[in-house]
């Protein structure tokens, strides 16, 4: 079994070949304060920070590296061991692919770390929760740095892992522990989609590394298909896109900082990271994966976009508004090298703005004393201006607001979507609408308007542990998307990984059709939300509100159709299954041996005692033996 | 006028056999003459000595003169490689047995004296015993190594009335609970007698048939006459009848309990053991010397008695609440895996002689262990004698763990788990059932492999009551007045030691036990 | 050539058993923990000592026990008989370990010395049956291990111990009695095989495993009977293992047994099971276990599906924990029977590391039983507050029970699935669906095992366990082995399948199924 | 010539036999099974007629002998029952049962 080192022809050396410390580090990390236990607690957050920072560095080296080689040379393999001989060999591809992914955990994931240490100030058990933190990092880089589906697969449930551990970090809390225990089972779903992915894989063409797929050829067929649509599953599992969406909107149980750099900016990105590795699968455009990785997209930007408009809790907003936006990665990754660009564009720059919004969200709660319904922010502007601030600056980049990051990357997906499928680009369109509107509700929900805080909330700025990764967030969120957009940067610098012609720029003219449409409905839906929200007064308890709304704020009744077709069945099934064993399989081996032993109980009544009917049976049986012995001889 | 000749005895041969018998006559003058006070300490020694003389005349035999090979005595006995062996084997089952008789008063005072009447009690006080015992047992012995030698029907109608006869009367002579030991005594008398007049009918019929009672003749009519003769067939049955009875395979089991019950316990070891082997002899040398020239006519109805037997002895002893019963339904069912070895003959040399050591192998396993089982038995007491219910049995684990674990090894070597000497017993007869199912030609083929599953089954049933003993006595509460142990006597300790013994080599390295067995047999019974 | 590593291996536990009967009460434990560590590091020298790809069986020990039947005292160890021996020697001391107070009280009216001794003949018997290469020897093993621990769930377990006791050994001792048949039949077979110089080849039988599969090149044993006996020993190992619908026994022992027992029991003597049909039923009857394949796939898959499904019903610890179990060995099973390289890898390896999961699931919810007093999972609930470390080894081997990659159990049951979905043992398809369907058991282990720790660990601290006390040392180093060898071979399996690897494919070759890895040796050779 | 005094054995045995069933005195059961025992010698006498040999007659002598030694025994039992129980009925005494 050669490995991919061989395959690509060439074994990294430099940084690169040490870019396993990228996943070490933060890995010790957690070790270190998972088992050191309550003595690391003065430093165990800066042990996190350091270590998280640490693979920052080596990331950023990596990158240099990278950039001094030549561009097809920038498929670097680091072997590292057998894993299973003969099936897999543990190694890590750092490629443009793999390392932009690496630069955004480890950038953002720093910055939200350096934030944690001022918004988990007051937890007792803040080093449980930078170990659980590293624990992730090590595990998303895993993810993204595995040259190879199973090391994938090992930190894509590494991941999951540490989700459900953050997810249930105020494990005393039961919906907590429900909403962690729930993220996990409906990931696992997915997780069986990948397995059995892996499985049709290694069947059909003998390999589960990346390179080894490379050198494949996969011609578009049944069983190709089966593999992508397979993947697919896994990717809506880990991305929270329909129908595994579910869990996502729970998870926000979670602490803030946990929402922003899991449940935003890296983790349910992995499986926008798993369709365009697994590109192969996907083609050509139009082709049945593909398509229905569209459609997913597509669906699931609208649904998100519905859910944030009927949230009155400021986060699950934000996570509504988060699954829209992977929808909308899901979309541009549907069709092929540009799209895939745009889509990990907008993956990169979500990764920021939304990741500034949470972190603001966070500070606006640890200012209103963990309050997260909206109804009783307002007029919070003034009191909290470097978060006010930050956090408009990543609405204005989410809702596409000219020149800002998201209005480059969504736009892009939205043009390459309407090029290939004019239904689903006319429907991000429409998505971009709502995502102005909920948005822009959020904003003036929460630093517009009356003040509506309870009377013991007295809202102040945050520490500047807190602001400063916001101000670097929001930097971020400003600049992000021209820079990799304009000039066909990123796709270009992509294309070798990803497969796509080098030397083409993709279109970009936001004075299109598209373009203008966009921006007009976007306007349209701030305008509404304006007249509802920013002018009209906001009643501090929920109106009733038409179907529509209950229906959004039901999440789209998910929920309800899980429980009706999956969880209620479930039960039953269990409970008849419980029964049957015991009462079944362990009555029929129970009643057996009550059989025999009833017999017995009879039987022994013929032993009655009476020497007379002994004789008896004796002389019975001498007729007998008589009687068979003249049978058999006659026979 | 002609003169009648001289028969010609062999006496060198049949000296193990004399030796018992004239020992039991020593016994008797002794009886008559002794003074009451001197008798017990004259006859123990006598006995004692008379069966250690008798075991090493056997060896001897063996050893030096080698195995005679045709019958002797004008014909009517054969000492024979099997005889051998099973005298061998009764000898010791009868020594140890002894020693568990002279143990302790087992026996009655005036077995004359109405129980609970003031003679009964006089008779105690005077310490009166009945010294008889021992020379009944002798006889009783004499008549089991008779049993499976003779070589004639008549030499074995005597031979089987010799071994019984004092059976019935010890039978009845228990201390405690004569009721049940008096009733025991008449319905095993009055059952043998029956069905010993059933063996005579059918000996009567089979001389009609072969116009001889000697085994060998028999034979060779078969060989020549007619197989369909009715006259044939029904003397065998009653013939069959006669000899099922005694090793009591179903449906001839039903005396087996009650006597076993109900007869003073080292008389029941005596009888589960002795009797067993010498029966199982007698079966052999019948169904295979004088009969084998018509298995194809009584190995599938053999067939149908074995399975029937083992499955009535495991399913009955299920639900026994009293120990020696248990245990008598438990030696039900292991005749009805010897019959299993007795029917796995199909006539190649070869064959036969690995059947018939296993079958040997069986029975002196089998006895040792069951001796070794009812000795145990008797030590655990009561107020009233013997604590027989099996709930006076419960936590008996903690409270003497040695005592229990020996049972409980006993127990398994009974349900035949590796490493006990049941085990290869069982192994023996099932393959040696299998392997004769597999010659060509076996009118039987499949069907032994059949009685082999149905063995399993019964042995799975079998394990079952076995193992509730097991936690009875240790994964149960000590009932608050639980029964008393009693401190072993030495004679005791080497009786349960002997049994232990030959359980234990038996099962860990068989090796030398089988050689002898083969041995035994490898020379088959002389025609 | 004859080694005495074997022998030694088994000798060492007996004796030590004896010293442990005999020795002051004090010192039995003690000296108990001595001659398992003894057993162990002994495992280990013969561990590396062992060359894979060399000769098949390596430590070959060869003595006459039983001429009259032919029955050698034959000892010799494989890849996969070695992995198991040592995980039964990795897993005894830490079981004693685990125990240490089992046999005090509340059943202070035991003798602890029993216990003890009865532990470590039950060693002798566990490492003896994976060594054995005379299937008699074997047999007697196999029974003989029944014993003790019998005698350990009926003396020192729980309310309805000697219940479970008895069905215990009944259960095992029918199967048994039918392997027994089964071996009989196959002497009575192997003794009328005829060599090529028309003399028996077996004049007086054997049962000596080497010889008879070598003999199997020539010989053959006719259809029909080899149906019989393959059902014969199946049936024992499936009742030993133990697949649906022969599992009942199993739920009844675990949970009645002492934590210990019940981790001996389940982590290696129902490995037996799995063992035998990998080593007997496969190789013996080669084409009676392809006929049977089917069925037994239906069997294992039903059996993984309806054991996850029984155990998320569970509200009692070990019993949820024994249903997991059936639902694993119905992975192992199928792995065997998927007759692919990787599958049987799979399985062997899935053997060990379930031994290590399940084990250090059982020893985490003893402590937890063991503190609380009660099995029943409604009785807890915010565990983690009070006792994070026994909390977070409980958590652990619940996430090696649901094969977290990145754990061992995981490479293990990945090798089995894809090894299953892959093989082209059957013609490609049949396998496949029945690898799909296992499948679904990842999405199933992940309900029974977290709702299980959600409601025992997390929630609110139920006053019940308020005063629980966290793990002790002695408990420390009960759980952190464990652990290192979980993660260890989670991410190194290595180790272990180079040793397997070889023994797997030998066994392929017997079973002739056509097979890359069994070209590659075949070209090799 | 022969074949009437098989039958009448025959019958003389079955008679017994029937009795011992059927009669409850533990002596009267006794002297049934006596009339089986002389059944068996009227069959062996004949057939030795038949045969013309003497192995018949000769066995029938020892029959007898056997059989006196039977009474001996068995009428001891019987009256040491019948002293404990002052009854002979072989139905009394089944406490010995199950």
């Amino acid at each position: 079994m050669e490995n991919p080192a061989q395959i690509l022809g060439n074994t990294a050396g430099g940084v690169i070949g040490f870019s396993w410390l990228m996943i070490a580090l933060p890995l010790v990390g957690a070790a270190i304060l998972l088992i050191g236990g309550r003595r690391t607690n003065k430093w165990g957050h800066l042990l996190g920070v350091a270590m998280s920072l640490g693979a920052f560095v080596v990331a950023v080296l990596a990158l240099v590296q990278l950039l001094g080689l030549d561009p097809e040379q920038r498929r670097q393999a680091v072997h590292l061991y057998e894993f299973i001989p003969g099936m897999v060999d543990m190694g890590l591809l750092v490629d443009q692919l793999s390392i932009s992914f690496a630069l955004l955990i480890t950038g953002v994931g720093s910055l939200i770390h350096i934030y944690s240490i001022g918004y988990m100030s007051h937890d007792p058990e803040r080093r449980r929760f930078f170990a659980y933190l590293n624990l992730f990092v090590a595990a998303m880089l895993l993810l993204v740095l595995a040259d190879n589906y199973v090391g994938l697969f090992i930190g894509w449930e590494g991941v999951g892992l540490a989700s459900y551990l953050l997810i249930g970090f105020w494990y005393f809390k039961p919906s907590a522990a429900v909403a962690a225990k729930k993220a996990f089972i409906v990931n696992r779903v997915g997780d069986f989609g990948l397995l059995v992915g892996m499985f049709v894989m290694w069947t059909t063409f003998g390999t589960l590394s990346f390179a080894g797929l490379g050198d494949a050829t996969i011609e578009q067929n049944g069983t190709v298909t089966a593999i992508g649509l397979l993947l697919l599953l896994g990717a809506c599992g880990k991305s929270a896109q329909l129908p595994l969406q579910s869990w996502l909107l729970d998870a926000m149980e979670g602490p803030t900082p946990v929402s922003a750099l899991i449940h935003a900016a890296t983790m349910v990105t992995a499986g926008v990271y798993l369709v365009v590795r697994s590109g192969a699968f996907f083609f050509p455009l139009g082709s049945t994966a593909a398509l229905v990785a569209g459609i997913v997209g597509t669906a699931t930007l609208l649904a998100g976009a519905i859910i944030g408009c009927a949230k009155d809790d400021i986060k699950k907003g934000l996570a509504g508004s988060t699954m829209s936006q992977i929808g909308y990665m899901m979309l541009g990754a549907a069709f092929g090298p540009v799209g895939y660009a745009f889509a990990i564009g907008h993956l990169i720059t979500h990764g920021f703005f939304k990741a500034d919004m949470f972190l603001g969200a966070g500070s606006v709660m640890h200012a209103m004393n963990d309050e997260v319904d909206m109804r009783k922010y307002g007029g919070l502007f003034s009191k909290m201006k470097v978060t006010a601030i930050t956090f408009i600056i990543g609405y204005l980049a989410i809702i596409g607001f000219p020149l800002l990051s998201g209005y480059f990357t969504k736009d892009g997906i939205i043009e390459t979507a309407i090029e290939h499928n004019p239904v689903m680009g006319w429907l991000a369109v429409a998505g971009a609408g709502l995502t102005g509107f909920y948005m822009s509700r959020m904003i003036f929900m929460t630093f517009f308007g009356k003040a509506r805080w309870d009377k013991d909330a007295h809202p102040h700025e945050s520490p500047a542990v807190m602001t400063v990764p916001l101000i670097i967030l929001s930097i971020g969120a400003i600049g992000l998307g021209a820079f990799l957009v304009l000039g066909g940067r990123l796709y270009q610098w992509l294309a070798p990984a990803v497969g796509g012609a080098r030397d083409f720029v993709p279109a970009f003219h936001p004075f299109s059709v598209p373009g203008l449409s966009t921006l007009a409905l976007v306007a349209v839906g701030v305008v509404i939300a304006w007249f509802k929200y920013g002018k009209a007064e906001v009643p501090v308890t929920a109106p009733r509100g038409s179907f529509l709304t209950t229906f959004a704020r039901r999440d789209l009744y998910g929920d309800a159709l899980n429980e009706s077709l999956f969880m209620r069945p479930g039960q039953w099934l269990t409970r008849l299954a419980v029964f049957f064993d015991n009462r079944g399989i362990d009555g029929l081996v129970n009643g057996l041996a009550a059989t025999i032993g009833g017999s017995s109980g009879r039987l022994r009544r013929v032993q009655t005692g009476f020497a007379r009917t002994y004789a008896l049976s004796i002389l019975f049986g001498a007729a007998l033996l008589t009687g068979a012995l003249l049978l058999v001889g006659n026979l | 006028m002609n003169t009648i000749p001289a028969p010609t005895i062999e006496y060198g041969t049949l000296a193990p056999l004399l030796l018992i018998f004239g020992m039991a006559v020593i016994g008797v003058l002794v009886e008559a003459f002794a003074p009451r006070y001197l008798r017990r300490s004259i006859h123990l020694p006598l006995t004692l000595v008379g069966l250690i003389g008798a075991f090493a005349l056997v060896v001897w035999q063996v050893a030096k003169t080698g195995v005679p090979t045709s019958a002797v005595a004008m014909g009517a006995v054969a000492v024979d490689g099997p005889a051998l062996f099973i005298w061998g084997v009764i000898i010791v089952l009868a020594f140890v047995s002894v020693l568990l008789i002279n143990d302790e008063d087992h026996f009655v005072a005036s077995a004359a004296a109405v129980p609970g009447s003031s003679d009964e009690e006089e008779a105690e006080r005077e310490g009166f015993a009945h010294t008889e015992i021992y020379p009944l047992v002798l006889f009783a012995v004499g008549g089991m190594m008779l049993f499976p030698a003779s070589n004639d029907l008549l030499v074995m109608f005597v031979a089987l009335e010799v071994m019984s006869l004092p059976l019935y009367l010890m039978c009845g002579l228990a201390r405690r609970r004569r009721l049940l030991s008096q009733e025991a005594s008449l319905k095993y008398f009055l059952l043998g007698a029956f069905s010993s007049a059933f063996f005579l009918y059918g000996t009567a019929l089979i001389y009609g048939y072969a116009g001889s009672v000697e085994l060998a003749k028999i034979s060779t009519a078969l060989a020549t006459g007619a197989l369909l003769d009715p006259l044939l067939l029904v003397g065998l049955a009653l013939l069959g009848v006669g000899l099922m009875f005694k090793i009591g395979a179903a449906p001839f089991q039903a005396w087996k309990p009650d006597v076993y019950q109900g007869a003073p316990t080292p008389i029941t070891a005596l009888m589960a053991s002795g009797v067993l082997v010498a029966a199982v002899g007698a079966v052999l040398r019948v169904f295979w010397v004088a009969l084998g020239n018509m298995d194809w006519d009584w190995r599938p109805v053999m067939w149908g008695v074995a399975a029937l037997t083992m499955l009535v002895g495991a399913v009955l002893a299920i639900t026994q609440t009293e120990i020696k019963r248990m245990l008598a339904y438990s030696s039900i069912a292991h005749a009805g895996f010897l019959l299993i070895g007795v029917m796995a003959t199909y006539d190649s040399a070869d064959g036969n002689s690995k059947s018939l050591s296993a079958i040997l192998f069986y029975l002196l396993v089998y006895g040792f262990t069951t001796v070794g089982a009812f000795a145990v038995v008797t030590m655990v007491r009561d107020a009233g004698g013997e604590a027989g219910h099996l709930s006076r049995w419960a936590g008996l684990g903690k409270r003497s763990p040695l005592l229990a674990g020996t049972f409980a090894f006993f127990l398994l070597a009974f349900a035949g788990i590796p490493l006990t000497s049941g085990f290869f017993g069982k192994y023996a007869v099932f393959a040696a059932a299998l392997g004769s199912g597999n010659e060509t030609g076996d009118s039987l083929g499949g069907w032994m492999a059949g009685i082999v599953v149905v063995g399993v089954i019964a042995s799975a049933i079998a394990a079952f009551f076995y193992v509730r003993v097991i936690v009875l006595m240790f994964f149960s509460e000590p009932a608050a007045d639980g029964p008393t142990v009693v401190a072993p006597s030495f004679s005791l300790q080497f009786v349960i030691g002997v049994a232990m013994a030959v359980t234990v080599i038996a099962g860990v390295f068989p090796q030398p036990i089988l050689d002898i067995a083969r041995d035994a047999a490898s020379g088959l019974f002389i025609r | 050539m004859t080694s005495l590593w074997l022998p030694l291996l088994i000798a060492v536990p007996v004796v030590g058993a004896v010293v442990v009967g005999v020795a002051p009460k004090s010192a039995a434990k003690w000296l108990t923990l001595a001659t398992s560590l003894v057993v162990l590091a002994l495992t280990l020298v013969m561990a590396f000592q062992f060359k894979p790809g060399g000769e098949r069986f390596q430590f070959v020990f060869e003595a006459d026990w039983i001429p009259a039947f032919g029955v050698k005292f034959g000892l010799g160890v494989d890849g996969i008989a070695l992995v198991l021996i040592g995980l039964t020697a990795v897993l005894t001391p830490i079981v004693i370990a685990a125990s240490w107070h089992d046999a005090d009280a509340p059943h202070a009216k035991y003798s602890v010395k029993t216990y003890f001794a009865l532990m470590l003949a039950l060693l002798a018997m566990m490492v003896g049956v994976f060594a054995a290469t005379d299937i008699f020897l074997f047999y007697v093993f196999f029974e003989a291990m029944l014993i003790p621990m019998y005698f350990m769930i009926g003396s020192y377990g729980g309310a309805q111990r000697s219940y479970a006791a008895i069905k215990f050994l009944l259960y095992s001792l029918f199967g048994g009695l039918l392997m027994l048949v089964a071996v009989i039949g196959l002497y009575v077979v192997t003794t009328s095989w005829v060599g090529g110089d028309g003399q028996p080849l077996f004049a007086n039988g054997t049962f000596m495993f080497p010889d008879i599969i070598e003999a199997l090149k020539t010989q053959t044993i006719d259809s029909g009977t080899a149906k019989w006996l393959f059902a014969g020993f199946f049936i024992a190992f499936a009742i030993k293992a133990p697949l649906v619908p022969f599992h009942t026994w199993l739920p009844d022992a675990a949970a009645q047994a002492p934590a210990g027992a019940a981790v001996l029991l389940v982590g290696v003597l129902d490995k037996v099971g799995t063992y035998g049909m990998l080593r007997f039923c496969l190789e013996l009857f080669p084409e009676a276990s392809k006929w049977a394949t089917p069925l037994v796939i239906v069997l294992s898959v039903v059996g993984i599906i309806y054991g996850a499904i029984v155990a998320i019903g569970q509200t009692d610890m070990k019993r949820l924990i024994a249903y997991t179990s059936i639902s694993h060995f119905g992975f192992i099973a199928m792995g065997v029977f998927a007759m692919s390289q990787t599958a049987q890898e799979g399985a062997t390896l899935y053997m060990v590391n379930h031994g290590f999961a399940t084990g250090m699931l059982f020893l985490a919810a003893g402590f937890l039983i063991a503190r609380r007093g009660s099995p029943y999972i409604a009785d807890y609930g915010g565990v983690q507050k009070v006792a994070p470390l026994l909390a977070g080894a409980f958590f652990i081997a619940g996430l090696a029970g649901l094969s977290l990659p990145g754990l061992s159990s995981f490479v293990s049951e990945f090798m089995v699935m894809i090894g299953t979905y892959s093989s082209t043992a059957f013609g490609s398809g049949a396998l496949a669906v029945a690898a799909i369907v296992s499948a679904l058991a990842v999405i199933l282990a992940a309900v029974y095992i977290l709702w299980m720790v959600q409601r025992t660990l997390h929630g609110p601290t139920a006053e019940s366990v308020s005063g629980m006390k966290d793990l002790s040392k002695r408990e420390l180093w009960v759980v952190a082995p464990l652990l290192a060898l979980i993660i260890g071979f989670g991410f190194f399996p290595k180790p272990l399948l180079d040793i397997i690897r070889p023994a797997v494919t030998d066994t392929l070759v017997n079973v002739k199924v056509d097979n890359p890895a069994v070209a590659e040796k075949g070209a090799g050779e | 010539m022969t074949t009437e005094y098989l039958v009448l054995s025959a019958i003389l045995f079955v008679i017994g036999a029937v009795g011992v069933l059927i009669r409850r005195n533990a002596i009267v059961v006794f002297m049934c099974v006596e009339l089986m025992l002389n059944a068996c010698n009227l069959a062996f006498v004949t057939f030795a007629r038949q045969w013309g040999n003497l192995d018949g007659q000769i066995i029938a002598f020892f029959v007898m002998v056997v059989a006196a030694a039977e009474v001996v025994i068995g009428l001891a039992i019987i009256v040491t029952i019948f002293r404990t129980r002052r009854s002979a009925s072989v139905d009394d005494a089944n406490l010995l049962k199950y």
